[in-house]
């Protein structure tokens, strides 16, 4: 096992036609990819990046994975993406460092504790651990919480959803491409999607800055940029709004944080990743920008957030900073549909900053879809249709911020 | 990354002292014969194109006026009107 | 340990002894001393040990740019003490260590390492499943550096400062100075950071000088003095610069001490324009134990003498590639060293002063010679050199090995701000291809080295930068230009990044011992660019960052030929430069929120504040948190509620009733003099956003409110639903000009005649009427309102007043039983009475007709392109939404469900939004919001409570107001 | 029903030693404080008049009998009035020193005396104290006529009249929502507390202000 460096996967050389086309080498892109050759037999299949697989959202998220989600509709899809890791790891013989840590959310109101009650017993209802915890029991979890009065939002209470935990982002990236570049799937990295091509209203080719690549398949899961080439090469316009989101670590050290611990009250989480650098974030600029940089303004709202609520960490250094973009929709629920507005062309966006914990059994369903043309029943209250319809998800309760609508 | 808007009343200011608007889609359609289709478009969509874009923000911390700007999406800064007429 | 004395650029007070603690030993060291100085002095020679091979480390750079001296410092973990000065007392442990650093038993993982090759964690311990569980703990426990206990709580003060200046110049050595001098010539406002305390940078401690008999060391000092003298400039000191952002947005932090008022601060500047004059560090030399300690850059040696007065050994081999390495070598023979060798990367093109000045000390010079591998365990014991093609071998002795492959410029700020850096083969540097409108770059940073073109450099960019900044001095520009062009120019530099034959264990990065061959490793597995490389590896991903293999990663990667990157491509720096504690970054955390008039009052009867949004509010005022005396009061009594925080508002002008008829849903134009009208506002969605009450005062004239949460965005929501429209209007936001109370009961009146003169007569002040009236002279808008569902006045009095009129009433409705009631009384006040809370039974999706307010709708008012009116219309009959509903408990002798409970069949159809056992009623009533499917009087719901275990509770579908559905007691 | 006569409060009490008061409109007001020492000081002036003023043509307006400055951002100091141009139809009154005037009637003006938190801080050192609390350039040089920033200090959106001098020290004079005034005084405070800052009653504001009408 050791001493054998063979390449994960290889590049090989672009094709003129392929059965799929997938924009973007992203989590959900790869999985699609893998899931096509793998479940569907659908393996003469490019996934073309513009940089380097992983460069996007997928190397920079918060790793954290859980399945607590406020609708019914998603919070099957999210277990079932919970459920996948350890069988994905075993699957791909890939270790994607599945740490089971759990997930801790703080309740600082009255009005916080309503709705995780909604949550918790939404997701026992549908089987998913979840539990309702009051403050003591909170700080017995996770020691390092100020459960006093000192804070200027005290911890009320928490909702504690042990089966949750944090995954190693850039090992998904590889292992699932490496799974599906085994299966025969062709990876072009640096590689950019310049046009959709539409014929008698059905997808029929890519244009890429290395060629024309006919398919009758075309799934846009190119991120943040989704939207933007949904509206370029086919005049889609979607209800997305495209955010910097930040986060950021602090130097390693040992053990002292065993879950995830988040709060929306402060706007952030913490966690102790397994190099020991308590990573931490979730700020993200309320308008739509394309950057990646970090700003001043965050890292210090962020050191003032977390440390009210675990104030030993003043005694840690932020160490690194970065951003990634989120795709955001009015709902915060993501947008997965198909054939409009051509045949063939399917779109898995909208992820927002819920995109890594999903990638895996988004890709399973998207490769279903890709490969029957039906939609997968799981996927079907995800439609773009739902917002001319009136048909919010739900899965905020609250009026976004980040909408000039609210 | 630092943010500078350029409010019409305060001159320049730091990005955060202001709240994004949206992108300027022109004034409210008649409520009356708008199609679900068409009133979507309207309160929903948008071109989420990276680049420049016309927008509308508010100075929230200030003056609290609404105005719009130009916006370079990707460098997230504001592009100057006579430079963007210069450059068509 | 013995200093050396008498240096002129000495930084310690010899007899200023500061003594602290080292694990179970008390040390002295001086004042001006670092920690690791300190250390050093005492003989400490290993400081900690290595991440993952307990490898014994020592210092290495003075800078902090690795982990090698990271410590503990009272109880503070990963404590830079190359960079913290000593103070007395403190208390230091070493970290990463099971025993001694010494002798740190985990130092036999070090023997280990070929199991461990890069990436190794990705192939390893998932087979079988059950292992990774128990792995993960073990890799927990064996990674990270420090320890911090959960109830540590960091002592010292931490404040903030936002300063503003034209120029900001980031480095105080004579590049920055002299762009500094040149700024402020021109009068502008120059901000100077110097990570460092004192000012001079790599030429304050040097003894050479540049011919002119002049010690570089008295140049600089003289500098530092110079712009000390000048009060445009504002030097920070020991204030690395942490962020560069564009705009000119520098962030930094600055220690401070006993003689400050700060023990740390945040530093946030915004400037015009910015210069990088951050000079060069030392470039790590690749090779067979290439971080034993006693192995330190030559810098690291000599400024542990200058400033120090410590010889960091007794024999010494150099082995460098840059001019300064020699000159270190010369100097510190003259200090008392001895040196065996100086090993010169460089075929030729040394400074012959310095060539004959070794020679003068009989130093032998090996030019085209470099470390190949140092020797020892603890400490070095020898070094094997090596010709450059590999072909001749030297062994020597030596307790110090003094490597450095060269100089790399410290162009983290330049990143930062966004500038392209291409690799230029002249210096090896990566020089700034283009800078960003309003930053200059100058100094060593660029390649050169001689004072006088350091100097002209920093002159250059500093009159630029006031032209960036909005100084006419083109032609002082042009001038400087000229004077810099006849200075030497950048010097060669060398690229040699790895030596020949080194074996297995050199690292490219000390703080994740990662090796060059786990550098191969990952290429060969196809991560061939530097950033993938670093995610495989973790290189540069340790508490230095790219400190340590920034420089050399993307050389070395190059050098492969292996890489699409063929040329040097520098690695990605981000912020913090300099990792930076959350206590600073958190500096004074002063936190706003808003009290009513009343809150001292409301505290002093008892009252359990809670932070509401912006506000801190009463929540209740006796320890039952169902607040059974506070609402029977008010059913039985008279209560008193701080409703202040309510918006208010004014709206006037010719085009306000336009304004009014955009965002709210009712007809407005239908206003009855002396009546409030209930209203509420939507989105576009046509869901429900804010309600409230508006009174039409005069012509034009109306005074409104809206809820708690809505008031701080009114005036915003209504001038962006009108941008296009050019009407005139004003708004003026009376929310904190008004205090609020809420008065509410069956003796509301009794109590309300009895400090005011005006008629308050059910006749006379109705339901939903509007007066203004004076109580004891102070004018007081009231609305005859029933949130509560009882007989109610809402007293909107202006806020200096509003401690007199609580005193006045409580006083006065004494007899009634009046008391004091909070915001829990009141949600299950209303909830009897059926009235909602926006986002209590609404959510986001929740249109004006799901929760029965449509009748508010007028939809004759269609021209007025009222804000939700096309989805109000579209939706008004749709089916399948979530309505709201009132529901009792099929067992009313049961508990009442609790907020949040989903209600279920065989799939979640709705939810409970608010349930309470009812005192008026004696049985549980709650809203709730259901599938439409299940919301005709009679449906029962199944509420599945969290931890119900399958047993679900059954409640029915009931009309609302369940508490005086008629309405009677609002109108008595 | 005998008539009580209401004490009015400010949002906000100074922890000094007030040495002369005053009661003036039912405000209770500290003419001095022991111990006000030379500066930096803070003073609370909650209590003074303030208007809004909003309309379309403001340029021929005359509030109280004096004119508005032209541009948003101008200051005009007339006695003891400060006029401050906030935008194209708005701007705000600040009767700081002198009698009280009567309430004018013009439906344009409304009172929003108890809408704020209303402080004055000066003193030599004053921007080192502010720049402690705001990004925004109050010391910005260039500027010698008092000028109205509209922005935030202390985190919180304020209007903030900054006299730079001289003639007089540098100050500010900046209003908040009335409902931060505890948090805002406790800022001021402690950005204050290394410069020596300390409370100062009216008479001292007064004394300053004139400074600066010359």
């Amino acid at each position: 096992m050791l001493g054998r460096f063979k390449r994960l996967w290889d590049a090989k050389p672009m094709k003129t036609h392929y059965d799929a086309v997938i924009i973007g080498g992203g989590l959900h892109g790869l999985a699609t990819a893998y899931f096509l050759a793998r479940n569907h037999g659908l393996t003469d299949v490019a996934v073309i990046e513009k940089r380097y697989i992983g460069f996007g959202a997928a190397g920079r998220n918060t790793a954290i994975v859980r399945a607590n989600q406020r609708t019914q509709e998603n919070l099957p899809l999210y277990k079932e993406a919970l459920d996948l890791w350890p069988v994905l790891t075993r699957e791909l013989d890939f270790n994607l460092m599945f740490y089971n840590c759990g997930n801790l959310n703080l309740a600082h109101s009255e009005a916080a504790l309503k709705a995780m009650r909604l949550q918790v017993a939404s997701a026992q209802f549908q089987g998913i651990d979840s539990r309702l915890l009051d403050a003591k029991e909170c700080r017995e979890l996770v020691p390092a919480l100020d459960i006093s009065d000192r804070p200027r939002y005290p911890i009320f209470g928490g909702m504690f959803h042990p089966p949750g935990g944090i995954v190693r982002h850039d090992a998904v990236v590889w292992g699932l491409a490496r799974g599906a570049a085994k299966r025969g799937v062709h990876i072009h990295q640096g590689t950019s999607a310049t046009g959709i091509g539409v014929e008698g209203g059905k997808a029929a080719w890519v244009d890429t800055d290395r060629g024309r690549i006919r398919t009758p398949r075309v799934l846009n899961a190119a991120g943040a940029y989704s939207a933007g080439l949904a509206n370029r090469f086919l005049g889609q316009r979607l209800p997305i709004s495209v955010l910097t989101i930040q986060a950021m670590v602090t130097q390693p050290l040992k053990p002292l944080l065993h879950h995830v611990v988040s709060s929306g009250a402060y706007h952030c989480y913490a966690n102790q990743t397994l190099k020991g650098e308590i990573a931490t974030g979730a700020h993200m600029d309320p308008w739509p920008n394309y950057t990646t940089q970090t700003t001043a303004h965050y890292i210090k709202h962020q050191a003032e957030a977390v440390t009210e609520f675990l104030p030993c960490l003043k005694g840690l250094k932020f160490m690194r900073t970065w951003g990634g973009l989120a795709d955001m929709t009015p709902d915060m629920a993501p947008i997965m549909d198909g054939h409009s507005p051509a045949e063939g062309y399917y779109l898995d966006c909208g992820w927002g900053y819920f995109g890594f914990k999903s990638s895996t059994v988004t890709g399973k369903y998207m490769a279903q879809y890709m490969a029957t043309g039906e939609c997968p029943e799981i996927l079907k209250p995800f439609a773009l249709k739902r917002f001319e319809e009136h048909r919010l998800m739900g899965e905020t309760a609250a009026l976004v911020d980040y909408t000039a609508n609210n | 990354m630092a943010f500078t808007i350029t409010c019409p009343v305060c001159g320049p200011r730091d990005g955060y002292e202001f709240r994004f608007g949206g992108e300027d889609k022109g004034p409210r359609p008649e409520a009356a014969d708008l199609t679900p289709a068409a009133w979507c478009d309207y309160v929903h969509m948008a071109d989420s194109r990276p680049g420049v874009q016309k927008e509308w923000w508010v100075h929230r911390q200030g003056c609290g006026a609404w105005f719009t700007i130009h916006r370079d999406t990707v460098a997230n800064q504001e592009v100057s009107l006579n430079l963007l007429e210069a450059a068509e | 340990m013995n200093r050396l004395k008498h240096l002129p650029t000495l930084r310690i007070t010899p007899g200023a002894a500061r003594s602290f603690t080292y694990g179970k030993h008390t040390f002295e060291g001086l004042q001006g001393d670092t920690v690791a100085t300190a250390l050093f002095a005492n003989g400490v020679r290993v400081f900690g040990r290595s991440l993952k091979y307990h490898r014994p480390r020592g210092l290495y750079s003075l800078d902090g740019e690795c982990s090698n001296t990271l410590m503990e410092v009272d109880g503070v973990p990963n404590v830079r003490t190359e960079t913290t000065p000593l103070t007395a007392g403190i208390r230091v442990a070493a970290q990463n260590v099971m025993g001694r650093p010494e002798l740190d038993l985990l130092g036999v993982l070090d023997a280990f390492s070929w199991a461990m090759p890069a990436g190794f964690y990705y192939r390893m311990f998932h087979r079988p499943a059950r292992v990774w569980p128990l792995a993960i703990q073990q890799i927990r426990k064996a990674a990270g550096l420090g320890r911090l206990s959960p109830d540590f709580r960091m002592p010292g003060r931490f404040d903030e400062i936002y300063p503003a200046a034209d120029v900001c110049v980031l480095g105080g050595g004579p590049a920055g100075l002299s762009a500094a001098l040149a700024a402020a010539e021109r009068g502008l406002r120059v901000i100077l950071l110097e990570a460092r305390p004192w000012l001079g940078g790599a030429f304050e401690y040097r003894a050479a000088d540049d011919g002119d008999g002049v010690a570089l060391h008295r140049k600089a000092r003289d500098l530092a003095a110079a712009v000390a003298a000048r009060p445009e400039i504002r030097v920070f000191t020991q204030a690395p610069a942490i962020g560069v952002y564009s705009d000119g947005q520098v962030t930094a932090f600055q220690r401070g001490g006993p003689d400050q008022s700060f023990d740390e601060r945040y530093i946030e500047i915004r400037a015009a324009a910015v210069v990088v004059a951050t000079g060069c560090g030392e470039r790590p030399l690749l090779f067979e134990h290439n971080e034993r300690p006693g192995v330190m850059q030559p810098a690291c040696a000599q400024r542990l003498a200058r400033t120090w007065g410590l010889l960091a050994g007794t024999e010494a081999v150099f082995s460098v590639g840059h001019d300064l390495g020699l000159e270190a070598a010369v100097d510190l023979f003259d200090l008392g060293l001895k040196v065996a060798a100086v090993a010169d990367i460089r075929e030729d093109g040394q400074d012959p002063t310095l060539v004959k000045a070794l020679a003068q000390r009989n130093i032998p010079l090996l030019k085209g010679w470099v470390a190949r591998k140092a020797h020892g365990g603890n400490r070095v014991t020898g070094a094997t050199l090596t010709s450059v093609n590999g072909r001749f071998h030297r062994r020597l002795t030596c307790d110090l090995l003094a490597a450095a492959a060269g100089l790399t410029p410290a162009t983290g700020p330049l990143t930062l701000a966004q500038s392209q850096l291409a690799f230029d083969p002249h210096t090896g540097y990566f020089l700034p291809r283009t800078l960003p409108k309003g930053l200059q770059a100058a100094g060593r940073l660029l390649g050169l080295e001689s004072w006088a073109a350091v100097t002209a450099s920093g002159r250059r960019a500093g009159l630029q930068a006031a032209a960036d900044a909005g100084a006419d001095c083109q032609a002082a520009i042009r001038e400087s230009e000229a004077a810099l062009r006849d200075l030497p120019g950048a010097v060669r530099g060398s690229k040699f990044v790895i030596a020949p034959g080194c074996g297995r264990k050199a690292f490219i990065c000390f703080d994740e011992d990662t090796t060059v061959k786990n550098v191969d490793q990952a290429m060969a597995m196809g991560f061939d660019v530097p950033e993938l490389i670093k995610r495989f590896t973790s290189a540069g991903t340790g508490p230095g960052q790219g400190g340590i293999p920034g420089h050399n990663l993307p050389l070395y990667v190059a050098q492969t030929g292996l890489s699409p990157d063929a040329h040097p491509r520098p690695t990605t720096a981000r912020p913090p430069l300099v990792p930076t504690l959350l206590a600073t970054y958190a500096g004074a955390q002063h936190d706003m929120s808003k009290r009513t008039p009343l809150h001292d009052l409301q505290v002093a009867c008892g009252g359990r504040m809670e932070r509401v949004g912006v506000w801190t509010r009463a929540r209740r005022f006796t320890d039952d948190p169902r607040c059974r005396t506070e609402i029977l009061n008010v059913r039985t009594n008279v209560g008193l509620l701080d409703a202040s925080t309510l918006g208010k508002f004014l709206i006037f002008g010719p085009d306000a009733l336009k304004a009014l008829q955009r965002v709210y849903v009712s007809d407005m134009a239908r206003m009855t003099p002396g009546r409030a009208k209930y209203s509420a506002m939507c989105n576009d969605d046509g869901c429900i956003t804010d309600d409230g009450v508006v009174v039409q005062t005069a012509e034009n004239d109306y005074y409104f409110t809206t809820s708690t949460a809505r008031a701080g965005v009114t005036v915003e929501w209504f001038r962006y639903h009108t941008r296009y429209d050019g009407w005139c209007y004003h708004l003026v936001n009376l929310t904190d000009a008004y205090g609020v109370l809420n008065l509410a009961g069956p003796k509301a009146r009794e109590v309300l005649s009895r400090v005011t003169t005006a008629d308050v007569s059910n006749a006379a002040f109705p339901y939903m009427g509007y007066r203004e009236m004076a109580i004891h002279g102070v004018p007081v808008r009231a609305l005859r309102l029933g949130f509560v569902g009882e007989l109610s006045y809402e007293l909107h009095v202006p806020s200096s007043y509003m401690p007199a009129l609580w005193d006045l009433l409580m006083e006065a409705g004494r007899l009634e039983g009046i008391r004091p009631f909070g915001l829990e009384a009141q949600n299950a006040l209303r909830m009897e009475k059926g009235h909602l809370i926006i986002g209590s039974e609404s959510e986001q999706r929740t249109t004006l007709h799901d929760v029965g307010l449509g009748f508010l709708w007028q939809r004759e008012k269609a021209d007025q392109r009222l804000v939700g009116a096309a989805a109000l219309m579209q939706t008004e009959r749709q089916p399948g939404r979530l309505k709201l509903v009132g529901f009792k408990m099929a067992d009313p002798s049961g508990p009442p469900p609790r907020d949040g409970s989903p209600i279920v069949d065989a799939r979640i159809r709705g939810y409970v939004c608010t349930a309470r056992y009812s005192f008026t009623l004696k049985e549980p009533v709650g809203l709730a919001l259901v599938e439409d499917g299940l919301a005709q009087e009679g449906a029962r719901l199944a509420i599945y409570e969290d931890g119900c275990q399958g047993q679900l509770t059954h409640a029915v579908v009931t009309p609302y107001p369940f508490y005086d559905p008629e309405g009677r007691r609002l109108r008595q | 029903m005998p008539s009580v006569s209401l004490k009015r409060v400010s949002p906000i009490a100074l922890p000094g030693r007030p040495a002369r008061t005053e009661e003036c409109h039912g405000w209770p007001v500290v003419l001095s404080y022991a111990e006000e020492g030379g500066g930096p000081w803070v003073a609370d002036l909650s209590h003074r008049p303030r208007w809004d003023l909003q309309g379309p043509d403001l340029d021929r307006q005359q509030p109280l009998g004096h004119t508005i400055p032209v541009r948003p951002g101008e200051v005009h100091l007339a006695g003891g009035l400060l006029i401050n141009r906030l935008n194209a139809s708005q701007a705000a009154l600040w009767h700081l020193a002198g009698d009280f005037p009567e309430p004018p009637t013009d439906p344009a003006l409304t009172e929003v005396t108890e809408a704020t938190l209303c402080l004055a801080l000066a003193g030599s050192r004053l921007f080192g104290i502010t720049e402690k609390l705001t990004s925004l350039d109050l010391a910005a040089p260039g500027h010698t006529a008092p000028r109205l920033l509209q922005g935030p200090f202390g985190h919180v959106p304020c209007q903030l009249a900054v006299f730079p001098g001289p003639p007089g020290p540098p100050m500010l004079v900046f209003t908040c929502s009335r409902g931060y005034g505890h948090d805002m005084l406790h800022a001021v405070l402690a950005a204050g507390e290394e410069f020596g800052l300390r409370p100062a009653g009216q008479a001292t504001f007064e004394k300053a202000l004139t400074a600066h009408i010359h």
